[in-house]
């Protein structure tokens, strides 16, 4: 027998098959213990397992899961939502209005890694029903409701703590969690009292680590494996364009600069300016993302409501601007480290930007830091004069980013930055509860982040995947792919 | 009285007086030419680098991940930076690494090797420290000097300075223990020379030969350090090339732009080649006569 | 036997134990705070100051050390801070795949090291001796990630016949197994293979001028018998020396063929534990390969003295 | 050079239809970057059936290479490029490489100088000798049997258990013994011994060669024996060839040769060696300079540049080995040939008559020392238990007096050396130093210590270092006495002249110079801090006999001259007979005999005194049907000594022979004075004058 050969694979049909084990590999390991936010080696078993009230797919087309139906009144700060009947969890527990009651609970006490937290504060989560829950917030719901039950699965109050190691993993999703080696394998099968009739149509769904991108490619090719997450891009238009693979681009990835604001040399808007306007985020684009990203200068998604798009180009790349404003600045020849994570993309990027920075008279130097370690410096503000950032909140509500970025938040963020009208900005935009006093809030807010400079955009980028063309009917949410309806075509 | 006609034995023509003449000798071997020869060669582009390159290593472009031109000979990074100017800067990196850390290494390990001069006790307690660092396999000893210094430049630098030690020290104590016997350090000690003169005018020149061989063959394995936690990413920092890490980002367009791992892992083939060589013809020629 | 492992006792023990300090102190003095990575980056300041004390990070140095180590001795190895998971776990599911990666190398190293060199050793005419030269010199000089990415372009890429990324344990299904295991087990050999057939070559070209060949071909022996009975037996006993000490690089080595070639052994463990700061993980990976490492030489020693006796008897 | 005469075997061969081998006009080369050497240039030779051969010359005169030659076992780059080696009548350099191979160690045998690096260590001796066997196709088992019979034969003791033991496990005698099993193991007619004995002991030496008379009457081999010993040829051989230069210059029967020299070299070479029973009141003719380098011989006769009678044509014309006198005697010399006899040599007395006598002052005195040479590295189980290599030895030494020191090797020499030069440290006893005997290991004691004793190292080719020139190995001695740098240079031209050397040479490096030259440097280099004693480890034992005679004539005019004293250690009795004014003999440790030379040599009375000088062998061939006493067995270690009397595990009068004298093993024999004047330390001291 060969090896190669085995893997081989068939070509297409349309209608759903039931059957069969989709592979798929990522190359970050699954982190179970992240329920309540994204982590990139989730997303093809998170919400296989853990179902949510409803769903955002790539198009924020809102699709019920649990929830059945749900209304928003007194002025947007209640929300009220009918829940799925019959349905039981992989323990065969049957599932009712007090496990999303316990869920919320949950998250507003940050459990699970959550990160909306600090958005839900003073929310009452409650049982008005043995299959409706209402919830009532002292701030208006309808912008960061929707994404904040997107990424709120709904986890088994008896199991849970079984949750934070991957010991013990019970939802009500369409596949059960079978076996799990941390960091390396994992494997799901298929839940077959699942409440929606005849779903899953796959056996199984199974998910190994491949941290290399080129092995990852080497996997898909020889046809080992059907889905890969975290293909460099280059990698993934490379193997999309045959006709076997489909490229997958949904949601986003933000990529952007911080500045220590309170010390030299950054404590000065001009040399901010400068650097916003030395970035070359065209070449950021082309080099970097495949081409595929925009290049704005805020930090919110373009379909936000009421994106002021006049000012989405404030900053574009200008050299000789930026120049001035250094020197300007008195600045020129400045020395700073430039945080980073140690991974190939950001590597990239700030070969990118060193590179422009020292065009325009300034000399970066760089300082990597593994995830574990750059996390907590960013959290206390002590990453030093400048670093780069990716963050996956890039088209969430901008109300929802001016907290769950740490870079946006009024207080307490990793800039140091503290602004009484920044202030009063954010939290009116969180106040607004209609579309057009959101509308413009949101410019007001924006011109104060371009004016202030304290974080500086460069890219959004939509995560790409590659899938062989045969697996059809993916519903891709942002924090996690659901196969509930998927199957491979044979 | 009768005096001696001058003649010499072979045996005794073999042995020779001058280091430098040995050095030498081992040149005209067709293995040291070859290995002198293209580690000259290597050095001098390594040094000529700045001229060759009047660009620099970081001339970024737009016609990223193109394949050979005649503007780019081996076509260009996924920057659009010249994939022959970043691997020759990637090779001066290396040599500068290799140049500076071995020869510390070696000096090092050689001065812990002979710290049984001093007083036994230290000896001993060198040579158990020696056994430690080599109990640990190479780039586990360099994940944990990353560990702790974090990655770039001075990381690599001590791990292949303290990864050699052993290779040294327990050189130079043999050596110690060989030479000390040597009747014409006895000689030297019966007539009264302090210890320290009989050290450095008897001993030390004696162990310098095979710790020179030593170094050569080092050089092979801190090429393989540098690259080999390059590879797995813990290497030297962006922009700067090296030539690992030229090998750790061109892997990932291996399909896409073979000849981006072709050119630095030639010259780092040619590299490890030449030092291969050279040690071999070194120790032909300094250590079996 | 026994008296020769008594006497190499107390510098293994010497060298275990200092390697345990080693490895302990590790995370003290990196930069950053374990209670803090442990934490994870959403973390605020009195988790990070609970997780301290629960990891008992207060208490004295010496203290925090012996608990660690009884619990190295007793099995509890702690738990990855990355994964959530015990280490033992993390590490057990890992071991196969490293296990049966650096055995089969070790395998191709041997035959193909003792091959090359005792081909080389043993031949006569210049067209082969250059033949073994090169070969192993070509060898020796080809780092085992660059002879990875050659073997991925040329076997894996241009001629697909063998498999180049992932693995299956051979122990589940022993033909499919192997092909995946080939490529990264040839890579991993190749510069190992070259030093030791260097060695073994030269070591014969070292028997030959003895004495005793001269006695034996005196006594009418053949030269292949020659090569066979005085001079290969004679020569085996450095290159034993050498594979045991390579053994050591080959676990590096692995590190870096794991990567390139997808597999999930102990080295991807190792290298993203030190990416994501994951001491507790670093620190047994760090004892555990030193140990191997000590094991592997002392097994190097028994075996040098079962092939010459003037070690075996401890003249 | 002259065209070679293509000489031929002389035509006067006593029994030559009984030859068994018969070499003729044998040329070896040696082909190298630097040139063409050499090596055996025209040599013949015949052995006869039954007879020993003895082939003698110093050190590159190609008696290796010719007894390779033979066998077809010359090393890379050697070829043999012309004669024939005739064995049994059939030319081996021409025979086929697998008929050569059936014949090798079936037909023709051999056994090499170093029993330390001849026996494979990997290997046990059984198998060794089995394999002889094997190859020439006995199946195993017979193999393994006749094997221990071999070794019976051959006087392994306990061969049933010691067969399957490593070489190791063997002293170098028992190895010896193995080589020459594994020689006899196909039942050869000729057996070729390459120095079989250099690397021994007299002792063992006697031994052997006991070993090789006996198996060649029992099995009626032919032996071909090479040596440079001409004491050995005399006591073993029938016919003598000599070589020198790659080339035989006289050959004939042994008795001929012995009492009738008819080429200069033998002559000569035979006067330079120091008789046991002559005393040293006069000096060695030493033959000057030193045997050539095969690379670069002179022209015509390799000999004359050293020759006494040298005439215009030998310095151009190699002269042909022709037959004298009718007796298978032949030479290759034109002086001689033209029927001039050898005129004897004169043996110049000392210079200025009689030396002056030893001064009256111990200068060093060595008092009780017992020096523990067990290694000081603790090992897990504690300190490992003391090995007195020095086991509690006296002596002395005054101005002007030379101290000879005889014993086995093993014995101890080398450690008392050491130890008095301050290299090992005593465990117990003290060294005194000068005319007022200051304890040399105190502090106040190094100083004199050092101004006062000096050493000469065995090995010339070790004692200097390689890296510095002679002016700088000379600067530092003097450095150490103090000279000032300016006064240097002239010190060190001085110090060339005092040791025969040309003051011209003291910019080069060791490698340029020969062995003898290297020793001359190193006596030199002793000499500059101007001792008072030197203590001479083994001088002259590396050296060829020609160039081993200007050493010791050197010495000996020192020591009239600047009135030094030595110690010197030797393993050659007649050596130490030549130059001492006291001898000490040492065994396992200890001194068991010592006194005045004379006294010592005419009448010993310790039995391994008495051992010693009878396993000396004599360049004399009447005195080969003296009574010997050989010793049997091997020294023992020094861990463990055995108790009492340390000799009494191989004394030919002690409980070996007579069970009833308990005496020896248990109480140690002190050195009591005896009616001859020396200290011996035997319970039966008396009995050795019956014996000698
Ligand atoms: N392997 C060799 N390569 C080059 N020359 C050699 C070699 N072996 C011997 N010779 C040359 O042949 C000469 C004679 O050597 P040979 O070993 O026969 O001397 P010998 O008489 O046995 O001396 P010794 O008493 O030292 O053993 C040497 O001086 C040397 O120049
Ligand atoms: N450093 C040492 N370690 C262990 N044993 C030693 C050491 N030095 C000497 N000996 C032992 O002491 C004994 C005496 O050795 P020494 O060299 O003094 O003998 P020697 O009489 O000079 O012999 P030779 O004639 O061979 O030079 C030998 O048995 C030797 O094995
Ligand atoms: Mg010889
Ligand atoms: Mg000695």
């Amino acid at each position: 027998r060969s090896a190669v050969e085995e893997s081989g694979q068939g070509g297409g049909a349309t209608k759903p098959v039931r059957g069969g084990t989709l592979v798929t590999t990522v190359a970050a390991e699954p982190v179970p213990g992240a329920y309540f936010t994204g982590r990139p080696g989730n997303i093809f078993w998170c919400r296989n397992v853990l179902e949510t009230l409803l769903i955002l797919d790539e198009n924020d087309k809102r699709i019920p899961l649990l929830a059945t139906e749900w209304s928003l009144s007194e002025g947007n700060q209640t929300f009220t939502a009918k829940l799925r009947e019959g349905v039981t969890f992989h323990s065969g527990r049957p599932f009712t209005a007090d496990d999303v009651v316990f869920s919320f609970e949950r998250e507003m006490a940050g459990d699970g890694l959550a990160s909306f937290n600090g958005a839900m504060e003073g929310w009452q989560v409650k049982a008005t029903g043995e299959h409706e829950v209402t919830i009532t917030s002292p701030r208006p719901l309808q912008e960061i409701v929707w994404p904040i039950l997107d990424v709120t699965p709904i986890i088994d109050k008896e199991t849970y703590q079984g949750l934070d190691d991957g010991s013990k993993v019970i939802g009500t999703g369409p596949f059960v969690w079978s076996s799990y080696q941390a960091g390396t394998e994992l494997k799901m099968t298929r839940n077959d009292s699942y409440w929606a009739d005849g779903l899953p149509y796959l056996d199984g769904v199974e998910i190994t680590v491949i941290k290399d991108s080129t092995a990852e490619l080497a996997a898909l090719r020889s046809g080992r494996v059907q889905i890969a997450g975290g293909l460099s891009t280059v990698d993934t238009q490379t193997i999309t364009s045959g006709d076997s693979f489909d490229l997958v681009a949904h949601h986003g990835l933000l990529y952007g600069m911080g500045f220590d604001v309170s010390q030299p040399p950054f404590d000065k808007v001009d040399l901010r300016h400068a650097v916003a306007y030395a970035i070359d985020r065209d070449r950021i684009n082309n080099q970097v993302m495949g081409g595929l990203a925009s290049s704005p200068s805020l930090p919110w998604g373009e379909d936000a409501t009421g994106y002021p798009a006049e000012l989405a180009n404030t900053y574009t790349y200008d050299p000789d601007k930026a120049r001035q404003l250094v020197q300007k600045a008195g600045a020129t020849g400045a020395q700073f480290t430039i945080a980073l994570h140690n991974q190939p993309v950001p590597r990239r990027i700030y070969e990118i930007i060193a590179r422009n920075l020292s065009d325009v008279g300034l000399r970066p130097s760089p300082r990597e830091l593994s995830i574990a370690d750059f996390e907590p410096l960013r959290s206390t503000g002590k990453l030093g004069p400048a670093y780069l950032i990716w963050s996956a909140t890039a088209g969430l509500p901008p109300a929802l980013m001016v907290d769950a970025l740490t870079e946006l938040r009024p207080s307490g963020n990793s800039q140091n930055y503290s602004d009484e009208k920044y202030a009063r900005l954010a939290q009116a935009l969180i106040d607004s509860s209609d579309e057009s006093t959101t509308a413009t809030r949101l410019r007001a807010l924006s011109q104060k982040v371009l004016d202030d400079a304290f974080f500086v955009p460069y890219s959004i980028t939509p995560i790409t995947n590659a899938r062989a063309s045969s697996v059809r009917d993916v519903v891709i949410g942002r924090y996690g792919r659901t196969f509930r309806t998927a199957y491979l075509a044979k | 009285m009768t005096t001696d006609t001058e003649t010499t034995s072979g045996a005794a023509r073999r042995e020779s007086g001058g280091a430098v003449r040995r050095y030498l000798a081992a040149l005209r071997t067709p293995r040291g030419a070859i290995g002198a020869g293209l580690l000259g060669l290597l050095v001098l582009l390594a040094v000529l680098a700045p001229v060759l390159f009047p660009g620099g290593y970081d001339d970024q472009g737009d016609n990223a991940l193109a394949g050979a031109s005649g503007a780019h000979w081996m076509g260009t990074d996924e920057l659009g930076r010249d994939i022959v100017a970043r691997t020759i800067f990637g090779l001066r990196t290396d040599l500068t690494l290799l140049l500076t850390a071995v020869p510390a290494s070696a000096v090092i390990g050689t001065l812990m090797g002979l710290a049984g001069v001093i007083s036994r006790w230290l000896g001993a307690g060198m040579q158990r420290l020696l056994d430690v660092i080599l109990g640990f396999p190479g780039i586990v000893l360099g994940m944990s000097v990353v560990l702790v210094l974090g990655t770039g430049w001075s990381a690599l630098f001590v791990s292949i300075l303290v990864i050699g030690l052993p290779l040294f020290g327990r050189q130079a104590r043999a050596g110690l223990q060989v030479e000390q016997e040597r009747e014409y350090v006895l000689a030297a000690r019966v007539l009264g020379v302090r210890r320290r003169t009989v050290l450095t005018r008897h001993v030390l020149p004696n162990i310098v030969d095979p710790i020179v061989v030593n170094a050569a063959v080092y050089m092979v394995v801190a090429v393989f350090i540098e690259a080999g936690l390059s590879i797995v990413g813990l290497g030297i920092q962006p922009p700067i090339p090296s030539l690992g890490a030229m090998l750790n980002t061109g892997a990932r367009y291996l399909e896409v732009h073979p000849a981006y791992v072709m050119g630095p892992g030639l010259v780092l083939l040619l590299l490890t080649l030449a030092f291969t060589l050279l040690s071999n013809a070194l120790n032909k020629a300094v250590l079996r006569r | 036997m026994i008296r020769f492992l008594l006497r190499r006792l107390p510098s293994v023990v010497f060298v275990l134990l200092t390697t345990t300090v080693i490895a302990f102190l590790l995370p003290r003095l990196a930069p950053g705070d374990p209670a803090a990575v442990a934490a994870g980056p959403e973390a605020t300041q009195q988790q990070i100051a609970a997780i301290r004390a629960e990891m008992g990070l207060n208490r004295p140095l010496v203290e925090q050390y012996f608990d660690w180590l009884g619990g190295l001795l007793t099995g509890n190895l702690g738990e990855s801070y990355q994964f959530h998971r015990p280490v033992s776990e993390l590490i057990g599911a890992r071991l196969g795949s490293t296990v049966e990666l650096t055995v089969a190398a070790t395998l191709i190293m041997i035959v193909a090291g003792v091959g090359v060199g005792v081909f080389g050793g043993s031949a006569r005419s210049r067209l082969s001796r250059f033949t073994a030269d090169a070969t192993s010199t070509g060898m020796l000089a080809m780092p085992p990630f660059l002879a990875g990415l050659l073997l991925v372009i040329l076997l894996g890429v241009t001629f697909r016949v063998l498999p180049i990324s992932g693995e299956v344990a051979v122990l589940d299904d022993p033909v499919i197994g192997l092909q995946y295991l080939v490529l990264p087990a040839v890579a991993l050999a190749v510069p190992m293979s070259g030093g030791i057939a260097m060695l073994v070559q030269s070591s014969m070209d070292n028997a030959w001028r003895q004495d005793y060949v001269d006695l034996a071909v005196a006594k009418g022996v053949g030269r292949r018998r020659i090569t066979a009975r005085h001079v290969v037996r004679n020569s085996l006993g450095p290159a034993v020396v050498a594979i045991g000490i390579r053994f050591g690089e080959m676990l590096a080595g692995a590190v870096v063929i794991e990567m390139i070639f997808a597999r999930n052994g102990l080295g991807q463990l190792a290298v993203s534990s030190v990416q994501s700061a994951d001491y507790n993980v670093v620190q047994v990976i760090i004892v555990g390969a030193v140990v191997i490492a000590v094991v592997v030489q002392l097994l190097t020693e028994i075996a040098m003295a079962t092939l010459d006796p003037r070690v075996r008897l401890g003249v | 050079m002259n065209a070679v005469p293509q000489t031929i075997v002389p035509e006067t061969r006593h029994d030559e239809e009984n030859a068994l081998l018969e070499v003729r006009g044998l040329r070896t080369e040696f082909r190298a970057a630097g040139g063409t050497v050499c090596a055996v240039n025209d040599v013949s030779l015949a052995v006869r059936r039954g007879k020993v051969l003895g082939v003698v010359g110093e050190s590159g005169s190609g008696k290796s290479v010719t007894a390779r030659s033979i066998l077809r076992m010359v090393p890379e780059p050697g070829r043999v490029v012309g004669g024939e080696v005739l064995f049994e009548g059939r030319d081996l350099l021409g025979l086929s490489e697998p008929n050569m191979r059936a014949l090798r160690g079936s037909e023709i045998a051999m056994v090499f100088q170093d029993p330390q690096s001849a026996l494979n260590p990997v290997l046990t001796v059984g198998y060794q000798v089995a394999e002889a066997l094997i190859v020439h196709g006995v199946d195993r088992r017979t193999a393994r049997r006749r094997a221990l019979e071999l070794l019976q034969q051959v006087g392994i003791p306990d061969a049933e258990r010691r067969i399957d033991d490593y070489p190791y496990q063997f002293s170098g005698g028992m190895r010896q013994r193995v080589v020459i099993a594994i020689a006899l193991a196909g039942s050869p007619s000729l057996l070729i011994a390459d120095e079989p004995t250099t690397a021994l002991d007299v002792t063992i030496q006697a031994q052997i060669l006991r070993l090789l008379g006996r198996l060649r009457d029992e099995l009626d081999i032919a032996v071909l024996m090479i040596t440079h010993d001409m004491g050995v040829v005399a006591e073993t051989c029938d016919d003598v060839v000599v070589m020198y230069g790659g080339r035989v210059v006289e050959q004939g029967p042994a008795e001929m040769i012995f009492s009738r020299q008819e080429h200069p070299y033998t002559a000569d070479l035979l006067k330079a060696m120091p008789r046991m029973d002559e005393d040293g009141m006069r000096r060695l003719p030493a033959i000057p300079g030193a045997p050539p380098d095969p690379a670069a011989l002179p022209s015509g006769c390799a000999f004359h540049p050293r020759c006494r009678l040298a005439e215009d044509e030998c310095r151009t014309t190699v002269p042909e080995l022709a037959p004298r006198g009718g007796t298978g005697q032949a030479a290759a010399c034109w002086v001689t040939g033209r029927g001039a006899a050898i005129p004897p040599l004169d043996r110049a007395p000392a210079d200025g008559g009689d030396r002056p006598g030893p001064g009256g002052t111990s200068l060093l005195s060595v008092e009780n020392v017992r020096v523990n040479v067990a290694s000081e590295r603790r090992s897990l189980f504690g300190r490992p238990d003391p090995v007195y290599a020095v086991d509690g030895v006296s002596l002395s030494v005054a101005g002007g007096e030379t101290v000879g020191l005889v014993g086995e090797s093993g014995c101890g020499k080398s450690t008392l050396a050491r130890t008095i030069v301050g290299i090992n440290r005593p465990a117990e006893g003290t060294v005194r130093v000068g005319p007022d005997g200051v304890d040399a290991f105190t502090g106040a004691g190094t100083r004199p210590l050092r101004s006062t004793v000096q050493y000469v190292f065995q090995d010339p080719y070790a004692s200097l270092n390689p890296r510095r020139t002679v002016r700088q190995s000379l600067g530092e001695a003097l450095e150490m006495r103090g000279v000032p740098r300016g006064a240097r240079a002239a010190e060190a031209s001085e110090l060339m002249r005092r040791v025969g050397l040309n003051e011209g040479y003291l910019d080069r490096y060791p490698h340029a110079f020969s062995g003898g030259q290297r020793q001359r440097i190193g006596i030199a280099r002793a000499l500059a801090v101007q001792p008072k004693v030197l203590i001479c480890d083994e001088p002259v034992s590396a050296l060829d006999v020609s160039i081993q005679a200007q050493i010791i004539n050197l010495l000996e005019s020192l020591r009239d001259d600047l009135g030094l004293g030595y110690l010197f250690i030797a393993h050659d009795l007649s050596v130490v007979r030549h130059l001492s004014d006291r001898v000490a003999v040492m065994y396992l440790g200890k001194i068991v005999e010592t006194g005045p030379v004379d006294a010592v040599y005419s009448s010993p009375q310790h039995p391994y005194t008495v051992a010693l000088m009878s396993s000396s062998p004599a360049p004399d061939t009447t005195a080969r049907d003296r009574e010997r006493i050989v010793l049997t067995g091997d020294l023992p270690s020094p861990k463990n000594p055995p108790s009492g009397c340390r000799f009494r595990t191989r004394c030919p009068i002690g409980p070996l022979t007579h069970p009833e004298r308990r005496i020896c093993a248990e109480e140690e024999p002190p050195l009591a004075e005896t009616p001859h004047g020396q200290l011996a330390a035997c319970h039966f001291a008396s009995e050795m004058a019956v014996l000698s």
